[in-house]
């Protein structure tokens, strides 16, 4: 593989990366509070970029073709909604199940993951949706790399919400009250925090977050299909468990990783074989080291 | 009318009846301690008052209000601060954000003010704020969990077993600061196995037996019974000394 | 709590209320046996290829339950890619036929045995993990199998899939119309129920259901609690490496959209709508899957997704014992939340009295 | 497992016996209105999923042409139904629509639009002894089963291929090619068969990869590709949409600026969708339109009066959509001309159809079922995403 190709699959690793470690943050935040894999995470980035569509193409009907300020309201409303409907989401699949055994949040919220996605089906015909196209096809040459402006812009943006994220987590006081629900949930609801409010807090901003990753997925491929959620929620999720579940700085990393080793496998390995050897990689992270790179060791079975 | 009334308290976990119908009360300023053997429902009343378990019958009256099976984050809002078992510090964040968490409910303002304060009657912490709390050791982080409840000035500080797995000098200097705490006019409610210890800082106390209050009285009255000086301080008055 | 708390209590206390004299029991019991014969044979008296067809897809799904039962319901370990053996069985049994000119009948247990040697390669490191991991490494196993099975053209057929053999026959009895696989389909389900059944009350199944209860306790009382993981999710294997054999010549092709992730999750739901851990109910929960799929299939195409997630959500959130009531008893955790403990399911009424 | 629930117990079985019985009703009910002599056909289509677009377009036109039939008095009397079902483009499912098929004994069948669905499920038609005719697939493997049954009325994929190569091979003069596919049966064919004739021509093929239909990002092996563009003349790609729309935009947003060409599997209105402008000026091979068979000096007159009627009701028809009215139009033809719906007289009517003029201009069968008149066209993206005929191997100049 020369240099030029090498950084070619880099670049383009990068990108993707960026997207699944959006997504991963919604995992990653909700597993780090409620100690649940939210498989639901997986239908709301795959709603979010439904809506996005939809919207997207409603401002175009109303004259508002501008792409910029065009994809930050459909941003905007796409984020707010599926915020809400991650709130729904926590109140209905996992908040009555908070005292049960492991095993009934966890097949909760894969119910509701697989019931967004089939919403989706029923509504939309099951038919890949397109995006309209952003920004001209004109590939930008940054030394010896080529990329679309709007794999540029994608990447830029998703790295800017996930940092933003980070710091909203470290720096504002109800960041500091989800962390403090997170290290000891008993404790913090001592310091007189309502931490009922902060877990609906945390669905809500996973789900914006995964609402955003399905827009910047959207704009970037132009194509939508109702099976995305699926193939999309397990590569986050193996971004997430990569970077250190709970770890919020982690779930960066980890998309960024998966996103790049993706990228090199198919290069040495026939192209089909892609998904099955991001599955790979999940499961061998999970098995030699589930803490993942950035992480503690998660504590055994609450 | 006392700062704290505990009436009929209940409490259960499962099947298990862990507390019987209790009642007691602290007034404004007074210093009152819970005493009892391992599994007689002290720690369970204490998490009872502090919401962190809905009690099964019974009230709870802080001041006017009654707060029975309010969640944790009122009560501790209205003004009651639980030190729990086992201090429970945030591990993961610094002794700054611990402190700053404890002041949760206040203004930012307000919160700087409380942090002087604490750090004046803590102020080894100052040199070390970007410390994360986990890596202190258990007596500094009982001190933390306690700088933590200081932080809104509560009208009643509860503290669940401050000197378990305390070294006893570590366990003295809790004590001491304790024994301020009590002379700066904050009602204190203390559950401590160390009876010598509690009735020392404590103007009364409740002795707990499987669940029910068999004896109370003042800490002099308390310290000259048979029975708690068979039971809970060993042949004679031994132990402390 | 909220309406969802309430509804749920006003459902325990009913079936709480609930007991049915001794005599009704055993007139139950046997007019229960008696309704089984009557529907399992239903098939013949109804006649025709469509109804033998679906009978024999109730009873390849009844399997599929049992087999995933013993994985979730005993050892209460959630595998999302249990499809995958089902898998296994159907593309072995589809290179031993086409390549190797192997009938049904001896291909089934190669597909069996196979099914199971994955199930201990795969479950050797995954059962270690934590529960939810476990689920998700499952899951990553289950895509694995699907992707093979897509581009490992030369084994699977790729895409198009693996088809063509001659008409399988046992003793000279061909297996051409649905109404031949349909005793074999429902002999494998009898033999599944009849295991797992024996299973459950062996030292085996008591080791599982200690696992299952507390695995902590579990493995302090000196029970091995990896290797017990492992037999459950090897028995588990065996009967969907069985059971794909049958599909996949009742069927006449094996292609990889029969395994996706779907299908995995609609076999957990049979288990959890089945009731997890009886064995009535797994079965019952697999006819039911079947009837509502055909059901939808004839009126309402994709929206059978919205119907099984919804119900599976409700039964999670409202009958975690199952649809199909073969345990009046709601769980332990559920009792002692709002039976036992009177402030919590009644708390807006003894609040005012304080 | 305790014992006083059994009663509820049956209660539930019976519930679901009630569920089933529901459901087979209206089984049952279709069995018996089958049997009261109306000409049954299964139509078997993808009419839900990624492929419906086609599928549904489809359905239309076979629609149309039964109740056009029914209109003029049916098949000897005997009224035309559709028994329509969903393959979902997927195999098992489509192999399913062939057992049920089967066992509502339909007369003959018309589908499965995906090869990789009517090749097996021809096996299946084929022991019944139920006619089919493909409207859509392509593949040659389908008509070289040796099955007696099998028809088809589109073209196949060799025949495309190869056209596909003389077009790059003589009009493009490019010599040294990648040709991808989605390793589905139909863009295998497709690919393979215009490698196979591009060497046979003189060319080199440089790379011939299998990419996963359902992925989205294709940029790594596009990557690849550019690694050794400056020997590649043009990509060529055998499959459907989105994945055709996808490589394209990302080619070109890797600044790969050589010449593409695809297939049938991809022209249509969901190509420049997914592909935007990158699409603009790339090359598809196809059966000539419904569309462009109703124009210019050699239009066809029933091509014409189908155009007119299908817009009328539904809109643009896609690419199959003629060769779907054809396939009824032909079976009904043969039972006719057999005075008999027995399905052995169906498909000797079949075997013996020669010159007949429909919707798609002339069928013709051979020998082993494959239509031997239809062309392919190459077709240029217009900007706007419209298609033009670009070349016609026939004509041997530009149209």
């Amino acid at each position: 593989m020369s240099l030029q190709e090498l950084l070619q699959q880099i670049a383009n690793g990068l990108v993707v990366g960026s997207v699944y470690g959006l997504i991963a943050l919604g995992y990653t935040m909700v597993y780090g509070i409620v100690r649940l894999i939210n498989f639901a995470q997986g239908g709301l980035y795959e709603v979010g970029a439904y809506l996005g569509v939809f919207f997207f193409t409603l401002m175009g009907k109303f004259g508002l073709q501008y792409p910029i300020p065009a994809v930050l309201i459909t941003l905007v409303i796409s984020m707010t909604l599926t915020g809400a409907l991650a709130f729904v989401v926590e109140r209905v699949a996992y908040r009555p199940l908070r005292n049960a055994p492991l095993l009934a949040p966890l097949v909760s919220s894969l119910a509701m993951f697989f019931l967004l996605i089939s919403v989706v089906q029923v509504v939309t015909g099951a038919e890949p949706l397109t995006y309209p196209s952003v920004l001209s096809p004109a590939p930008l040459h940054l030394g010896p790399i080529v990329l679309s402006p709007t794999s540029l812009i994608i990447f830029f943006a998703a790295i800017l919400l996930m940092v933003g994220m980070q710091q909203f987590v470290r720096r504002t006081k109800v960041g500091k009250a989800m962390r403090a629900t997170a290290a000891n949930r008993e404790a913090a609801a001592l310091m007189g925090i309502n931490t009922t409010r902060i877990v609906s807090l945390t669905f809500v901003l996973g789900g914006a977050m995964g609402a955003a990753a399905g827009i910047l997925y959207g704009v970037n491929y132009g194509t939508v299909t109702y099976d995305m959620g699926e193939f999309g929620g397990l590569v986050a999720f193996t971004a997430a468990v990569m970077g250190g579940i709970g770890n919020v700085p982690g779930a960066l990393v980890g998309g960024l990783t998966v996103g790049v080793l993706s990228s090199f496998a198919s290069t040495f390995l026939p192209n089909q074989w892609n998904e099955a050897i991001v599955f790979a990689i999940l499961i061998l992270i999970l098995a030699i080291r589930p803490q993942g790179i950035l992480g503690e060791r998660v504590a055994e079975r609450a | 009318m006392s700062l704290l009334r505990v009436s009929d308290l209940r409490v259960r976990y499962g099947a298990i009846q862990a507390v019987r119908g209790i009642s007691f009360q602290v007034e404004e300023g007074e210093c009152v301690t819970i005493l009892g053997a391992n599994g007689a429902g002290k720690s369970s009343t204490l998490r009872a008052v502090a919401g962190l378990h809905r009690p099964s019958g019974g009230s709870v009256t802080f001041g006017s209000q009654v707060v029975t099976g309010e969640p944790a984050h009122r009560i501790a809002r209205s003004g009651i601060s639980l030190v729990p078992e086992g201090r429970q510090v945030f591990g993961t964040l610094t002794i700054r954000e611990n402190l700053e968490l404890g002041g949760y409910v206040q203004s930012a303002s307000a919160n700087g003010e409380a942090l002087e304060r604490v750090l004046g009657i803590f102020p080894a912490f100052r040199q070390r704020l970007g410390a994360l709390a986990g890596t202190l050791s258990g007596g500094e982080q009982q001190m933390l969990a306690l700088g933590r409840a200081l932080m809104t000035r509560p009208r009643l500080l509860m503290m669940d077993e401050p000197s378990l797995g305390l070294a006893p000098i570590v366990a003295n200097q809790i004590f001491g600061i304790l024994t301020e705490i009590v002379g700066s006019g904050i009602a204190v409610l203390l559950v401590e196995q160390n009876v010598h210890r509690a009735l020392q800082v404590a103007s009364r106390g409740y002795v707990l037996e499987l669940g029910e209050v068999v004896l109370e009285g003042t800490a002099a009255s308390l310290l000259a019974d048979d029975h708690v000086r068979l039971a809970y301080l060993g042949h004679g008055m031994g132990e402390a000394e | 709590m909220d309406y969802l708390s309430a509804a749920r209590e006003r459902l325990i206390r009913a079936q709480a209320r609930v007991t049915v004299p001794p005599r009704v029991q055993t007139a139950g019991r046997y007019g229960f046996y008696l309704g089984a014969l009557v529907f399992a044979s239903a098939p013949y008296w109804l006649g025709g290829i469509y109804y033998p067809d679906i009978w024999t897809d109730m009873a390849l799904w009844g399997t599929i339950g049992l087999g995933l039962n013993v994985v979730i319901g005993f050892a209460g370990l959630l595998d999302l890619g249990y499809m995958a053996f089902y898998a296994i069985g159907g593309y072995v049994f589809a290179n031993a036929a086409l390549y190797h000119g192997f009938s049904l009948w001896e291909a089934m247990p190669i597909g069996a045995v196979l099914s199971v040697v994955a199930s201990a390669i795969i479950g050797f490191p995954t059962l270690r993990v934590r529960g939810d991991y476990l689920a998700i490494m499952t899951l990553g196993f289950g895509g694995i199998v699907y992707y093979a099975a897509q581009n490992m053209t030369s084994l699977t057929g790729g895409y198009n899939g693996l088809f063509g053999w001659k008409t399988q026959s046992i003793l000279g009895h061909p297996f051409a119309s649905p109404i031949d696989f349909y005793p074999l389909a429902l002999g494998l389900t009898v033999v599944a129920a009849l295991v797992t059944r024996a299973l459950r009350g062996s030292r085996v199944g008591r080791a599982w259901s200690c696992i299952k209860d507390d695995e902590v306790a579990a493995g302090a009382a000196g029970i091995p609690i990896i290797r017990y993981k492992l037999y459950a999710y090897m028995v588990g294997a065996v009967w969907a490496g069985l059971a794909g054999a049958i599909f996949a010549v009742k069927q006449n092709i094996v292609s990889p959209e029969t395994f996706t992730f779907n299908q995995s999750f609609f076999a957990v739901a049979v288990v959890i709508m089945g009731g997890m851990g009886s064995i009535t109910g797994v079965i019952l929960g697999g006819v039911l899957y079947v009837v509502i799929a055909e059901w939808m299939v004839t009126y309402t195409g994709t929206l059978s997704g919205v119907i099984f997630s919804s119900l599976l959500l409700l039964v999670v959130l409202l009958r975690p014992q199952g649809l199909i009531p073969f345990r009046p008893r709601p769980p332990r955790w559920l009792l002692r939340h709002y039976l036992e403990d009177p402030a919590r399911g009644t708390a807006g009424v003894s609040q005012p009295d304080g | 497992m305790s014992l006083r629930s059994c009663p509820r117990v049956l209660a539930a079985l019976s519930a679901a016996a009630v569920v089933a019985a529901a459901a087979a009703t209206v089984s049952l009910s279709a069995t018996v209105a089958a049997a009261s002599s109306p000409f049954v056909i299964g139509f078997a289509n993808p009419l839900t999923g990624s492929e419906a677009t086609y599928g549904v377009s489809d359905e239309h036109a076979v629609n149309m042409a039964a109740s056009q039939i029914n209109k003029a008095g049916g098949i000897d009397g005997h009224k035309v139904k559709i028994d329509a079902c969903d393959t979902q483009a997927t195999p098992a499912i489509g192999v399913a629509c062939a057992d049920s098929f089967v066992s509502d004994h339909v007369n003959a069948v018309v589908g499965f639009f995906n090869s990789s669905i009517s090749i097996p499920a021809s096996g299946i038609l084929h022991k019944a002894d139920i006619p089919m005719v493909s409207a859509a697939s392509t593949n040659p493997t389908l008509t070289e089963q040796g099955f007696k049954n099998v028809f088809r009325v589109c073209g196949t994929d060799n025949y495309q291929g190869a056209v596909e190569a003389d077009f790059a091979y003589k009009i493009l003069k490019v010599r040294r090619v990648v040709a991808l596919n989605d390793e589905e049966t139909y863009g295998q064919g497709v690919a393979s068969f215009f490698g196979q004739s591009f060497k046979k021509l003189g060319g080199k093929v440089v790379e011939d990869e299998g990419i996963d239909a359902d992925a989205t990002d294709f940029t790594s092996v596009l990557t690849q590709i550019k690694s050794i563009s400056p020997s590649v003349q043009l990509i060529e790609f055998g499959g459907f949409n989105p994945a055709a729309g996808l490589l394209i935009k990302q080619a070109r947003g890797l600044g790969i600026t050589v010449p593409f060409i695809s297939d049938d599997g991809v022209i249509g209105p969901l190509y420049y969708q997914t592909g935007g402008q990158s699409t603009v000026g790339t090359y598809l091979s196809s059966s000539p339109t419904p569309q462009n068979l109703a124009q210019g000096k050699d239009a066809i007159p029933a091509a014409k009066t189908f155009l007119q009627q299908y817009v009328k009701q539904f809109g643009q028809p896609t690419e199959y959509a003629g060769y779907s009215y054809e396939a009824v139009e032909v079976i009904a033809n043969a039972a006719k001309t057999e005075h008999s719906i027995a399905a052995n007289k169906v498909i000797a009517g079949l075997a013996a159809t020669h010159n007949y003029r429909g919707t798609t201009g002339i069928v013709d069968f051979n020998s082993i079922g494959n239509n031997i008149t239809p062309q392919y066209l190459i077709y240029k993206v217009q900007p706007g995403g419209g298609n033009k005929a670009y070349w016609n191997p026939n004509a041997k100049s530009k149209s």
